[in-house]
């Protein structure tokens, strides 16, 4: 059996990487022929385009992120009429049905965001900052939008490159321009989550300012353990590799398919969970 | 006075710190050629390029007729009449030679948006053109970074001369030359001159532009020494005069005068 | 008094067509696109080279190729546009915003999105030209300052947003649609599917329902170039501005008109790809382009193109968009694993680069 | 024999001390960084210019010169390295290799990194003369390729993580990580703020513990690359074989040499900061030095270095990547709404380059 | 025959599907100034180029004191003590007079770490060795882009001669020279010569030949026409084999002979 995976992420991407793994767990353990493909940035129309040539080479399956129903639309739809079977992961769970996919593997990317945001009200959130390395990812943006919504107080996006060093300098920026900022929420946790730790510590003010993520990396997780950060939100990515592939393998040998959609996340990594993920966090597996 | 086509007046030019022009006044009349003569660094180049609309005087005027004028650019002295092969001979060197030639003159063929560069008519007449001067090109095609030194002075000169309109202006023509090419272009000036063109002509070679100079000007750092008539001076005096004056090296008596 | 010299030249050898024909800029490429396509019709799984499989690269590439044209005959003219990426982002907001927010109809909306580009352009080269400093620099300013334009313009015309959708709807029944988006001659390809010609669907729709429209825009466009510049004054000009400006304008080559004219040509080229991506995705977001000047200037310096300026083609760039295009897309049909895309990606460019100079070199027998 | 001619010369008019500072491709760019500087002196948060809000923006600053001032360098000889960004990626990746999964002491790590850089460098190098491509496509490909494996090693090394950790610990008591990592003259602004000259925080500790050594790298760098290009004959060969390869090799300067060691220089550079992040950080991933190739060509450009080769400084790419740093960090400082950061960005390189250029034309009287 | 420094022989070059050189045959013994002379486009800058390593001959041999020899680029003829001034000048623009002076053996001072360019003895040295050659620097630190077309040549023969070794060789050196200049580079070669160097002297003016030739080899269209020996061929003689054999144009006459 043949199957294509098609997403928005890059495979350097740390998050993206580990969704990768699990795809690669999959084909491993079915021994299904699966390849993983992306756009070498966020690039709807070059996503399409990779879509369309998946389809072409007519797989068992296909797996695609949909983090823009409009552009991606008419690719999927063309899967779908050339009779693949289709499982939306990570973006799109709203209108992953109509597209006409069997099923939608994740979260959604705003929820989790609004779930974070809420949790750092509740820790006693006032002002944040949403640290967006990629601003125009609409999958990143809907994160800040979430966030701002589940937070209350007021929330600024701060826009960055993803290089570390800048990361770490424009937070301490934020945090001496404007005294009163007691959160700070990353998009990535080992691009932006571990600077945004190093510079709240470097101003001496950890414990004052809250420090959560999205996604997971060892080096945060270990701040988190270690109480100089809140807490890392999880969609176990890993599984939105894994199980579209696996669910497909078991569709192409005996017809099988769940009824429903699964959602992977969110799913809060706080103080007293976080030592037992690093070292899968490590390997790339959360 | 007033018959002269182009007459520039107290030119100064100072580039930064440098003064390279103080006050040099000259004028070419039509059907004249009048020899620019002078040192090395003197300011002729300089000079020229202020004439051609390449360089904006410090200071001085231009007049064109009598009627005082600006040059924003080498196009508004071009649209004046004014054709030039400057020094460093203004051609493109990946470009082919029939391009450079008609660089910003092309002739077309067709009309409306089927106006195109007339390839075959432009290869004929370089060809021709340059045959003219003594070259036989290879191929119009060949691109004129890969000519001679000698070859691509010819391309510039028969350039200017093939546009030519009222006012020819050579800078250092010859000095790439070789025998044969060099007495065609002397004649060609001549003959240009006597269809009433008024001729620049600047050279080192004394006996060059006594061939076909009509008046002479010298220019020495910077400064106009004085200009001659043909016939009011000899060569030994002109040679004296652009040397600025100063004793030769030893060698001069073993070149008999004139070098 | 015209001295006579000998017509016949005994110091020219004669020289193979292929000598002749390797030599222009336009096709020592093709040398690339050969070693390319070799590669993976050994590599690659067979649909690739279906004729879905070849719409499927042809589409990216005529894309890219869109813009990698303007900045060829950019870089010949001895200038850089790195803004033409974000101006696919700019170009596509504004075309939104006239046809959804503005509810605009085509014929007014593109023309205007293209005048905007052209503005753009102006000023790119009017900043390049009056300060003296390299394009580099001023359209560098320009890729954040449009980038970021676009951002705050679709999160105004959204609410707050980054993207901006609907645009299929807005546009669907607009008699010049089909120019901008889909597929052109859908009527012959059914019509071929049906008589068994080419592949279809199970449900009797023909795999290739026409040839994308973009891909005749950029044949289209490669052709336009090539005569403009091979066949006019104009490309003369363009040639020669870019060779040396200063001997240009000395010879009276309008140097600033031809500059501003090619940043002009640059952007429209570059609001042209967004049209047709906006009208065929339906939307558009702020990341659209990204770092698509690059790949254009890479596609223009495969295809032969200096990057000091006066010498290359729109041909070149042309072939250069296919290689680039094909190497991208084809990774999808191979079986590498898309960890090694990039080192597959800076092999391949490599690969083709260095094969199309060698053989060049080898033909025209320089040393 | 000799002709004597006057010694003095009436054409030489006097000029200012100024003008002659001015016309030093160096100093120009001081009034780019003035202007910046005056910029966010009026609109910025006075936390901007305190102590440690000045190490904050000289911090990004000096690790964006540490690679400006290689890849200057190079710019001067001629050439283009684009893959620096990439080579920050990949030194990481085989530092980290070394000292984490070698667990190689420093000492042995940081040679054998450099090392390899180098290495890279010779192959670019090589190419480039060999083939005769432009070095942009050449080390353009080597962007890819070497962001690629770092990815591979990366996941090889970890067991499939894009992050590898660790490197801290491992280089903890080194003796040599003070002089890549960390902070210099704890003692003195230990004692500094004890007596009360430099701020503390509530629990004594001074708020800037001390001199980050990248800036320190940074100072040092820029001073021993304006010693060799003004200084030595190396220099001389710099300047040479940029202005104009063929002519220098004419009059035999080794051009294929001095460009081969500018490529390892730039190299090494961009493995230099790669220690230095790494060492800081404490780990190292695929996405490190995204896009800092331009960034680095971008700072050299302000600081007056001619795309075109055979022109340039070294201090003048140190005033650029502290332009470029104190921009982009400046912006957080300021009440402007974040979302126009690129437009801001974009304006302001704009203002620094043409308000610097035409500070130096007015001085030096070009027209 | 053995006692030359350098001997080409049947040097051939082709580029690409031109016929640059089809077999020259040329050498140089100390003390001699040999002139090579010969139409535009006759491949005398090509030869040249050859003789001094920028180019790889097609076919032909090269022997450096009757050792056959091939050189991989100009450093390799620099070493084997051949120092030449190209028609093209091999100056950059941008740099100043001293540095291009200087350019590929610059003077040192201090040692091991320290050991560094020492200016002020270039600096001095470059003004020297100018006004030798009659010009007078405004500074050294001018950049040679702005320098006059005659200055910028002067620096490439001073650069020359200071450095020379055993092999001189010098492409139209004097063409763009005022009369000053040209006399002193004359009794440059001459002094030159006298110090047993072997001289290569590219020039278009028979009189320049003439004064410090001692032998004069001619090529027409890739081809060496013949040798002579000084005092065995007139001006005129040799004018007529310069200009390939065919009749001057007819300004000829006023020229008074030679151009
Ligand atoms: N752009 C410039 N900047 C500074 N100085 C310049 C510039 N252009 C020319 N000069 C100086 O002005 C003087 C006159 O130069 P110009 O080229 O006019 O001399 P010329 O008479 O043509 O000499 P030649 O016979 O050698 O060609 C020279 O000394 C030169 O160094
Ligand atoms: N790179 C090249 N490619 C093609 N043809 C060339 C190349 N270099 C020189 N030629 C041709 O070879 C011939 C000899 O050129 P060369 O420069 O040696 O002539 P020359 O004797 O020095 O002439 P001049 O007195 O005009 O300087 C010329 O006709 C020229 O067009
Ligand atoms: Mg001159
Ligand atoms: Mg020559």
């Amino acid at each position: 059996t043949d199957i294509v995976v098609v997403a928005h992420g890059q495979a350097n991407d740390p998050f993206w990487s580990v969704v990768k793994n699990g795809v690669e767990y999959a084909a491993q353990r079915t021994g299904a022929h699966v390849e993983y493909r992306s756009p070498e940035t966020f690039d709807m129309v070059a996503m399409s385009q990779l879509i369309d040539a998946a389809v072409n080479q007519h797989p068992d399956g296909l797996v695609v992120s949909i983090p823009d129903a409009d552009a991606l639309g008419p690719s999927i739809e063309r899967a779908v009429a050339a009779g693949i079977p289709v499982i939306s992961i990570n973006a799109g769970s709203d209108v992953s049905k109509k597209l006409g996919a069997l099923l939608h593997v994740g979260q959604d990317e705003k929820d989790a965001g609004r779930t974070a945001g809420e949790k750092l009200r509740e820790m006693g959130g006032k002002k944040g900052i949403c640290i967006n390395q990629e601003v125009g990812n609409v999958s990143l943006d809907q994160r800040c939008a979430g966030f701002a919504e589940g937070f209350g107080g007021e929330a600024k996006v701060v826009p960055t490159s993803s290089d570390p060093t800048e990361i770490e300098a424009k937070v301490r920026a934020a945090l001496e321009a404007d005294p009163a900022i007691d959160t700070v929420m990353a998009l990535n946790a080992s691009v932006a989550g571990e600077p945004a730790v190093a510079a709240v510590k470097a101003m001496g003010k950890t414990g004052s300012v809250n420090v959560a993520t999205f996604d997971l990396s060892a080096g945060f997780l270990e701040s988190v353990a270690q109480g100089d950060a809140a807490f890392a939100i999880d969609q176990q990515q890993f599984l939105q590799g894994y199980l579209p592939v696996d669910f497909l393998a078991l569709h192409a040998e005996y017809g099988l398919m769940p009824g429903g959609n699964v959602p992977s996340g969110p799913n809060l990594i706080t103080k007293d969970k976080a030592a037992q993920v690093v070292e899968l966090s490590a390997k790339g597996i959360r | 006075m007033t018959d002269a086509i182009i007459r520039l007046e107290e030119i100064r030019k100072h580039f930064g710190n440098v003064i390279a022009l103080n006050g040099v006044t000259f004028d070419v009349r039509p059907g004249e050629c009048h020899c620019l003569l002078g040192d090395n660094g003197a300011g002729k180049s300089t000079f020229i390029k202020t004439m051609s609309g390449v360089l904006k005087p410090t200071e001085g005027r231009i007049l064109i007729d009598g009627k005082e004028t600006t040059f924003s650019g080498p196009r508004d002295a071009q649209d004046a009449g004014i054709a030039t092969v400057f020094q460093d001979l203004a051609m493109i060197p990946l470009m082919s030679v029939t391009r450079n030639f008609f660089m910003g003159r092309e002739p077309t063929k067709g009309r409306g948006l089927f106006k195109r560069f007339d390839h075959r008519r432009a290869n004929e007449i370089c060809v021709e053109e340059m045959r003219k001067m003594g070259i036989n090109l290879r191929g119009p095609d060949q691109a004129v970074g890969t000519l001679s030194g000698g070859e691509r002075q010819t391309v510039a000169i028969a350039r200017a001369v093939h546009f030519g309109a009222r006012v020819l202006i050579l800078d250092e023509p010859t000095s790439a030359l070789g025998v044969r090419q060099t007495s065609n272009v002397l004649s060609t000036i001549d003959r240009v001159r006597r269809q009433g063109v008024g001729v620049v002509f600047i050279s080192h070679n004394v006996r060059h532009a006594l061939a076909v100079g009509d008046r002479f000007t010298v220019l020495n750092r910077g400064q106009t020494l004085g200009t001659a008539v043909r016939g009011q001076i000899s060569a030994a005096e002109l040679q004296d005069l652009m040397a600025g004056g100063q004793e030769l090296a030893e060698l001069e008596g073993s070149l008999g005068g004139t070098i | 008094m015209p001295v006579d010299t000998p017509l016949t030249d005994e110091r020219i050898r004669t020289e193979s067509w292929v000598a002749r024909l390797m030599k222009r800029p336009e096709l020592g490429s093709i040398a690339g696109l050969i070693l390319v396509t070799v590669f993976f019709l050994i590599t690659a799984n067979s649909a690739m080279f279906t004729l879905s499989g070849i719409m499927n690269f042809l589409s990216p590439a005529a894309q890219l190729g869109i813009l990698a044209i303007g900045a060829a005959m950019l870089m010949i003219g001895g200038e850089f546009d790195l803004s033409i990426g974000s101006m696919v982002a700019f170009a596509g907001m504004i075309f939104g915003a006239l046809v959804v927010n503005l509810g605009l109809p085509l014929i007014v909306a593109i023309p205007l999105t293209l005048a905007v580009a052209a503005l753009v352009g102006v000023v790119n080269g009017q900043l390049t030209i009056r300060t003296g400093l390299p394009s580099f620099i001023v359209t560098l300013a320009f890729l954040f300052i449009l980038r970021g334009l676009t951002l705050v313009g679709l999160k105004a015309l959204t609410g707050g947003s980054t993207q901006l959708r609907g645009l299929r709807e807005a546009t669907a029944g607009d008699m010049l649609a089909p120019f901008f988006s889909g597929e052109a001659f859908k009527g012959l390809f059914a019509a071929l599917a049906r008589s068994g010609v080419i592949d279809t669907f199970p449900n009797g729709t023909p795999k290739v329902p026409g040839i994308p429209v973009e891909i005749l825009w950029f044949v289209g466009l490669a052709l336009a170039a090539t005569w403009v510049l091979l066949r006019t004054p104009a490309g003369n000009w363009i040639f020669a501005s870019g060779g040396d400006a200063n001997a240009a304008a000395n010879a009276g080559v309008p140097v600033r008109k031809v500059k501003t004219a090619l940043f002009m040509v640059t952007a429209v080229c570059a609001a042209l790809l967004a049209i047709m991506q906006v009208m065929d995705a339906g939307s558009t977001d702020a990341r659209r382009g990204f770092q698509k000047e690059f790949e254009g200037i890479i596609a223009a310096v495969i295809g032969g193109c200096l990057l000091t300026g006066g010498y290359g083609s729109a041909i070149g760039a042309f072939f250069g968009s296919i290689i680039f295009g094909m190497v991208v897309i084809g990774l999808t049909y191979t079986q590498i694993d898309q960890d090694w895309f990039q080192v597959f990606l800076g092999g391949m460019l490599l690969l083709a680069v260095v094969f199309n100079n060698a053989i060049r070199k080898r033909v025209t027998g320089e040393r």
